[in-house]
């Protein structure tokens, strides 16, 4: 019991690493820092593992398991305490944050072996760990949403952690300046939030939620709003239309910090929120449809952005963003624990693809292009092993934990009275456009003939160091998804029942009306579809970047505008850069700053100070030096008291 | 009989007359003299508004006012010796050295 | 009756003292007139009843303040008041200023206190005047001295520095 | 007629009264020079005036003559209406001061109406008094200033500066004699001061009390000669520095009337001295029992004193003196028996003590004139600043003191 009774210790070890990296050993040797970094991070997955531990012998009665430390914030019959909260679902992140974070951590010290910034990129990392806690953990809204920024602004820390690079800088803003807007939503969520419950502890938030009535459905009700704002931050921290822009412009930062922020844990956060206030989705249809909808799309966009990119961190990043779609996809169709699964695959295998990205860069000494690469297969065999398992993963190959992961979501899809058929039919195409974009990397990077300079170019296996989370991970990769193997694959879905004390209201809402026995011949075949694509898009993969690459690129001139859109991005940020930046750029500079701060503001200013000095100066004539006059001026004064006082006397 | 408002009446134009004075003098020492003079106007409604209400804090207050007279009477003649001595006049009009 | 007359006399005397105050252009003679506004100004108490302050009124502003003033006006020799240029400001704002100041009082005392009573009999007891000076004032009273002793101090350093400075 | 004067009594008998005072306090003044000059000149071992008829006794009036026959002229550059002004203030103000003096405990009556003797009785007398005499200051200064002459101008300065200084210590060297009669006016004082102590000894304020006033009377009679200019504190009229002083441009009926405001100040100042020290009228031997004959002592002060002049006439050279002094003899002989009857003996007894005492201190201020030498000015401003006030100041302190101890 003693971890329950102080929670506040797993946050606490990261931040006390961060603290002494961050002041004390910034000049230290990497020896010091990395046992300060590496210390508290194992610490903190080693108590999160205690955790389990303690909380697996809790009596359900208890759960959710809420400790408040200290009052933080009292305002009138506001208040919010520093309270953190523990359950299933807290756990589950908790044991991803600190694992991954952990291995992550480990991998960092071999690839930042030769940073000047080694302390400092360590001392964000831990800072990123302690506030990725917070969030997870938190007990209310106000404050997950101090752990909510503060990732942002490891965030941007991290990304902008090459400072000197304007690109890596001007990223770093931009995720920033992104995610404020989504922020915006989440205050407002949270501003109704108060107003219609009188409180932010998800304890008495959520209950009260969960006794209210429903929106009805096609009704913008209370909850329809709360949701809606609540989603808008989920789509600025996980990086959903439209403001999944900053993704891929964040990869400027280090690799780790793209496999642990931007793959595993901190884009998740957005998930996590929805999963976490899933009652007040669950009670308003119109949300329900929304976050399906964005899902879904943002899944296929991001995909069809993915075919084309040749920078493999890119292509990463965008695989990201679809994932993440369908995330969302699944809990737009009710199926949160689906979402969590693919949360917690995903957290394996893209931080493991992520990694070996990295280890391909540092094979490659910095090099990204996929078109510069090609034959590392002999070079770098345990990194190509590693990365074709995190492969196979994503691209749902039945045994491996994407299967069973991206296989509940789409049935659940299928079978929930939010999704429907036409969610199921897209997504299932993503799958496709999915296995294709991953074979693509790993044809163009692994295999063929060497497209670089072996003279310039010594390429060489990544450290110990770094193969040993790649190791760990792919297996992680491979059995991340038995324990929710559904029933049909002779499995129990353990997953699914661990976390059904959080979702037990939505499993009764998102119960597909077929019964059991029906359901499971449906999930067969729906999984026989998804493989068969899986299997499609790998052939066309190899058919395109194996057989004949040529093709390639008379497909590209023959389909030159579509090819070119999906290129350009579809031209989103020159769309946002036009439509939103540059009047906002033009309106502070001429109205904001020239017209209100220089003329309104400094003009009022100024102008009081002449008048005063001009009155100054024509008052200063009164000064004649002439005593009578001066007793003249007193005369009238006394003429105005006097006449004053004797009107009120008459009055 | 005489009203009592008929003494309030004269200081009033006592003490408009020292007001004019004060005005219209260029002497120091008289422009002095019609503070002296606006004074005891003032001290004569206070003796009157005493006699009409029966009360003779007027009359302590008159006894002060005439103490601080003489105090100032003291000071200020000290003042004007100092003036007389240094700028050889008693003329306020040449005694304007504090102007624009 | 005789009350009357004496009233309307002091007030005649202590007017037109006033007015010679401001016309004579000789200081010596303005110190004169308000001598006698002062003296007539005492009668007035004494009519009023107020016996001590009038004696007071003597004695003090007439026995010392205005024998210093005397002093001084011997002692700097100060001549007839010497034309010089003319205040506008007192001219043409002042006078009108004070004119309307003291026609204002005036009529405001004239109407705004007819409430007040006439003058009748009795006479404030110079012993009461003394009980509530020494027990209800008797701070105030110390006050004045200390007051007193200061503006000597004050006078006998501006003297001291000047034949100092000789 | 008659009803019409008992209608405005007060007016009346004021009236009279002031006319009978003016003219004995003339005549007194004119006779205080003659008695002036005869002790001074007896102090300095000479005749002094002896021609104007018997023992000069007509001096006063011969001097009167030249003062009102002798051409007045009017200096050059003097401004006249100060000029004129000053002697008559000086004068007004001495003879007004005489006014609130009590002569007597009886009242007479006049047009019916009983008044004191004195002109009147206010129950302030005494602070109007010393209004009186610090108003007295602007004779002589205004006299200095109109003279347009730098010596009365120096004599004003002094002589103002020297009274104001005086008038200070003047006042409160009396404070102690006011606490104990608890009033201002004199009467009150006077009878204050009534009883015996020891069977002998009148409880005058001077030796009795809860604190004899001693101090109080030296610095009181110290301060009186020099408020009144008188030597040993003449310092607004010394011969040998500024020739005559304020007076210098004076001359006649004017200056005449200075030396008569001057004596008229020494009355006034005698007379308080009288009161507030000396009992006033009250006679210094106890009227009853044993001590019942001494109502009978004015009569024989008059008798003797006819008696004597008789026989000094008698043997005068003069033929003159042959036939006035026994006259003026016969004359005080009479005012004696006149005295010694019961009616009137009762009516003398006040004023004739009063002005024997008055008389008294007349001659002391004659003797110190004849007496001591005049003081420099710087001495007599310290004296006046460093040695009577601080005295008449603990003489405050110390009898409010004693009265303190007393009434428990």
């Amino acid at each position: 019991m003693f971890l329950l009774e102080h929670l506040w210790i797993i946050p606490a070890l990261p931040l006390l690493g961060a603290a002494l990296n961050g002041i004390f050993l910034r000049r230290q040797s990497h020896a010091v820092i990395n046992t300060v970094a590496l210390g508290t991070t194992a610490l903190a997955f080693a108590s999160a593992v205690e955790l389990f531990r303690e909380f697996s012998a809790l009596a359900t009665a208890s759960v959710p398991w809420v400790k408040s430390f200290f009052p933080w914030i009292w305002a009138g019959d506001f208040r919010a305490d520093y309270a953190l909260q523990v359950d299933q679902l807290t756990m589950v992140m908790v044991l991803v944050v600190t694992g991954v974070g952990f291995l992550i951590h480990i991998y960092s010290t071999g690839y930042m072996e030769h940073d000047g910034g080694y302390g400092r990129f360590f001392c964000y990392m831990n800072l990123f760990m302690f506030f990725m806690l917070t969030l997870v953990l938190a007990a209310n809204y106000v404050l997950l949403f101090v752990g909510w920024e503060g990732v942002g602004l490891c965030s941007y820390l991290l990304v902008g952690f090459w400072f000197l690079k304007k690109s890596a800088t001007d990223a770093g803003n931009k995720a920033f300046w992104v995610n404020r807007v989504g922020d915006f939503g989440f205050l407002l969520a949270m501003f109704m939030l108060f107003r219609n419950f009188g409180s932010l502890d998800f304890t008495r938030v959520l209950p009260a939620a969960a006794s209210a009535p429903a929106d009805p459905a096609g009704h913008f009700g209370t909850f329809t709003w709360i949701a809606l704002a609540l989603m808008a931050g989920a789509c600025g921290k996980s990086a959903q239309i439209p403001l999944y822009v900053w993704l891929p412009d964040a990869m400027e930062g280090p690799t780790p910090v793209s496999a642990l922020i931007h793959a595993a844990t901190m884009v998740t956060a957005g998930v996590y929120v929805v999963a976490r206030s899933h009652i007040i989705f669950l009670h308003s249809p119109i949300a329900m449809a929304v976050v399906g909808v964005i899902g879904c799309v943002t899944a296929l966009f991001a995909a069809t952005i993915a075919l084309v990119q040749t920078d493999i961190k890119k292509v990463l990043a965008y695989s990201t963003i679809s994932q993440l779609g369908y995330m969302f996809l699944a809990c737009g169709a009710g199926a949160f624990s689906a979402g969590i699964f693919h949360l917690m695959t995903h957290a394996f295998f893209k931080a493991l693809l992520f990694l070996a990205a990295g280890s391909v860069i540092h094979a490659m000494g910095g090099e990204q292009d996929m078109r510069k690469m090609g034959g590392l297969r002999k070079k770098i065999p345990w990194t190509y092993w590693t990365m074709l398992i995190a492969t196979l993963a994503i691209a749902g190959v039945p045994g491996f934990s994407g299967f069973f992961s991206k296989d509940a979501i789409l049935s659940a899809t299928f079978l929930s009275p939010y999704g429907g058929k036409v969610l199921w039919a897209i997504g299932a195409f993503t799958v496709l456009l999915t296995a294709f974009y991953m074979f693509r990397l790993i044809f163009l990077t692994f295999f063929g003939k060497a497209e670089y300079d072996e003279h310039q170019v010594h390429v060489h296996e990544s450290p110990k160091s770094m193969l040993v989370p790649l190791v760990i991970l792919a297996v992680l990769s491979v059995i991340g998804g038995w324990q929710a193997a559904p029933a049909l694959w002779g499995g129990e879905n353990h997953f699914d029942h661990y976390l059904a004390p959080v979702f037990a209201d939505a499993a009764s809402s998102a119960e597909p009306s077929t019964p059991a026995m029906n359901a499971h011949t449906i999930e067969q075949q729906l999984t026989l579809v998804a493989f068969i694509l899986a299997t499609l898009g790998f052939f066309i993969a190899w058919w395109l970047c194996i057989k004949n690459p040529k093709l390639r690129d008379s497909l590209a001139n023959t389909f030159s505008a579509p090819y070119r859109l999906l290129v350009g991005k579809y031209y989103v940020d020159q769309l946002y850069a036009g439509a939103i930046v540059r009047p906002l750029v033009w309106s502070s500079n001429y109205v904001l700053w020239h017209a209100i701060d220089e003329g309104l503001i400094d003009g009022t200013v100024n102008g009081v100070a002449h008048l005063t000095s001009e009155t100054g100066g024509q008052v200063r004539r009164v000064e004649s030096g002439n005593t009578r006059s001066y007793a003249s001026w007193i005369v009238l004064g006394a003429v105005v008291f006097t006449s004053l006082l004797l009107w009120l006397a008459v009055r | 009989m005489v009203p009592i408002s008929y003494f309030i009446v004269l200081s009033a134009v006592l003490f408009g007359l020292g007001v004019i004075g004060f005005l219209f003098r260029r002497n120091i020492i008289t422009m002095f003299m019609s503070i002296e003079l606006m004074l005891n106007a003032v001290n004569l409604a206070f003796v009157a508004f005493s006699r009409a209400f029966s009360q003779l804090q007027g009359q302590i207050f008159v006894f002060f006012v005439i103490v601080v007279a003489a105090a100032e009477a003291a000071v200020g003649l000290a003042i004007v010796i100092l003036i007389a001595r240094n700028r050889q006049t008693l003329n306020v009009e040449r005694v304007n050295l504090l102007k624009l | 009756m005789i009350v009357t007359i004496l009233f309307f006399a002091l007030a005649l005397i202590a007017i037109s003292g006033a007015v010679s105050l401001i016309l004579q252009r000789h200081p010596i003679h303005s110190a004169l007139s308000l001598i006698v506004v002062m003296v007539a100004i005492a009668g007035l108490y004494l009519l009023l009843g107020a016996q001590f302050i009038a004696a007071v009124q003597i004695i003090v502003y007439g026995g010392a303040i205005m024998v210093l003033f005397v002093f001084v006006i011997m002692l700097l020799n100060a001549g007839a008041e010497e034309r010089t240029n003319f205040s506008r400001m007192a001219a043409y704002v002042g006078l009108p200023l004070a004119v309307v100041l003291a026609a204002g009082m005036a009529w405001w005392a004239s109407t705004g206190s007819q409430s007040l009573p006439t003058l009748s009999g009795e006479v404030t007891q110079t012993h009461a005047l003394a009980m509530m000076l020494f027990q209800e004032y008797a701070f105030p009273f110390e006050l004045t001295s200390i007051l007193v002793l200061i503006a000597i101090l004050g006078a006998l350093t501006l003297a001291k520095r000047e034949s100092g400075q000789e | 007629m008659s009803d019409f004067l008992a209608q405005h009594s007060l007016l009346f008998s004021s009236v009279v009264k002031a006319a009978i005072l003016i003219l004995m306090a003339l005549t007194a003044l004119a006779y205080l020079t003659w008695f002036e000059r005869k002790v001074v000149a007896h102090i300095q071992s000479r005749w002094g005036p002896y021609r104007a008829g018997p023992h000069g006794l007509l001096q006063p009036l011969a001097d009167g003559v030249k003062f009102i026959t002798k051409e007045d002229p009017m200096p050059l550059g003097v401004d006249k209406f100060v000029f004129l002004l000053a002697p008559f203030l000086a004068l007004s103000l001495a003879l007004t001061a005489l006014g609130l003096i009590p002569f007597g405990p009886q009242t007479i009556t006049l047009f019916g109406r009983a008044t004191p003797l004195g002109i009147t009785d206010l129950n302030l007398g005494l602070l109007f008094l010393f209004a009186l005499t610090s108003l007295g200051v602007y004779g002589v200064a205004l006299a200095g200033w109109a003279s347009n002459s730098k010596y009365p101008l120096l004599g004003g300065l002094r002589s103002s500066a020297q009274m104001v200084s005086y008038e200070l210590s003047l006042t409160l060297s009396i404070v102690g004699v006011l606490l104990m009669a608890g009033s201002f006016s004199l009467r009150d004082i006077i009878n204050a001061q009534q009883g015996w102590q020891l069977h002998f000894l009148p409880r005058w304020n001077i030796f009795a009390g809860p604190l004899p006033q001693l101090l109080g009377f030296f610095c009181y009679f110290t301060s009186a000669i020099a408020e009144t200019n008188r030597a040993p504190f003449d310092l607004a009229e010394a011969e040998q520095e500024l020739v005559g002083g304020f007076h210098t441009e004076y001359s006649s009926m004017k200056f005449a009337m200075f030396f008569m405001a001057e004596y008229g100040n020494m009355i006034t100042v005698s007379c308080l001295a009288t009161i507030l020290f000396f009992g006033g009228w009250l006679s210094p031997f106890p009227g009853m029992g044993g001590w019942a004959w001494t109502r009978f002592i004015p009569a024989v002060v008059f008798l003797i004193a006819g008696i004597s002049l008789i026989i000094d006439g008698i043997r005068y050279t003069t033929i003159y003196g042959r036939i006035v002094l026994p006259i003026l003899g016969l004359v005080l002989c009479g005012v004696g028996a006149l005295v010694a009857m019961p009616f009137a003996s009762s009516y003398a007894q006040g004023p004739f003590w009063f002005l024997t005492k008055v008389l008294i201190f007349l001659f002391i201020y004659v003797w110190v004139r004849g007496t001591l030498p005049r003081l420099r000015y710087d001495q007599l401003m310290g004296l006046g600043w460093k040695v009577l006030l601080p005295v008449s100041l603990a003489n405050v302190v110390l009898t409010s003191l004693a009265l303190l101890v007393a009434h428990r």
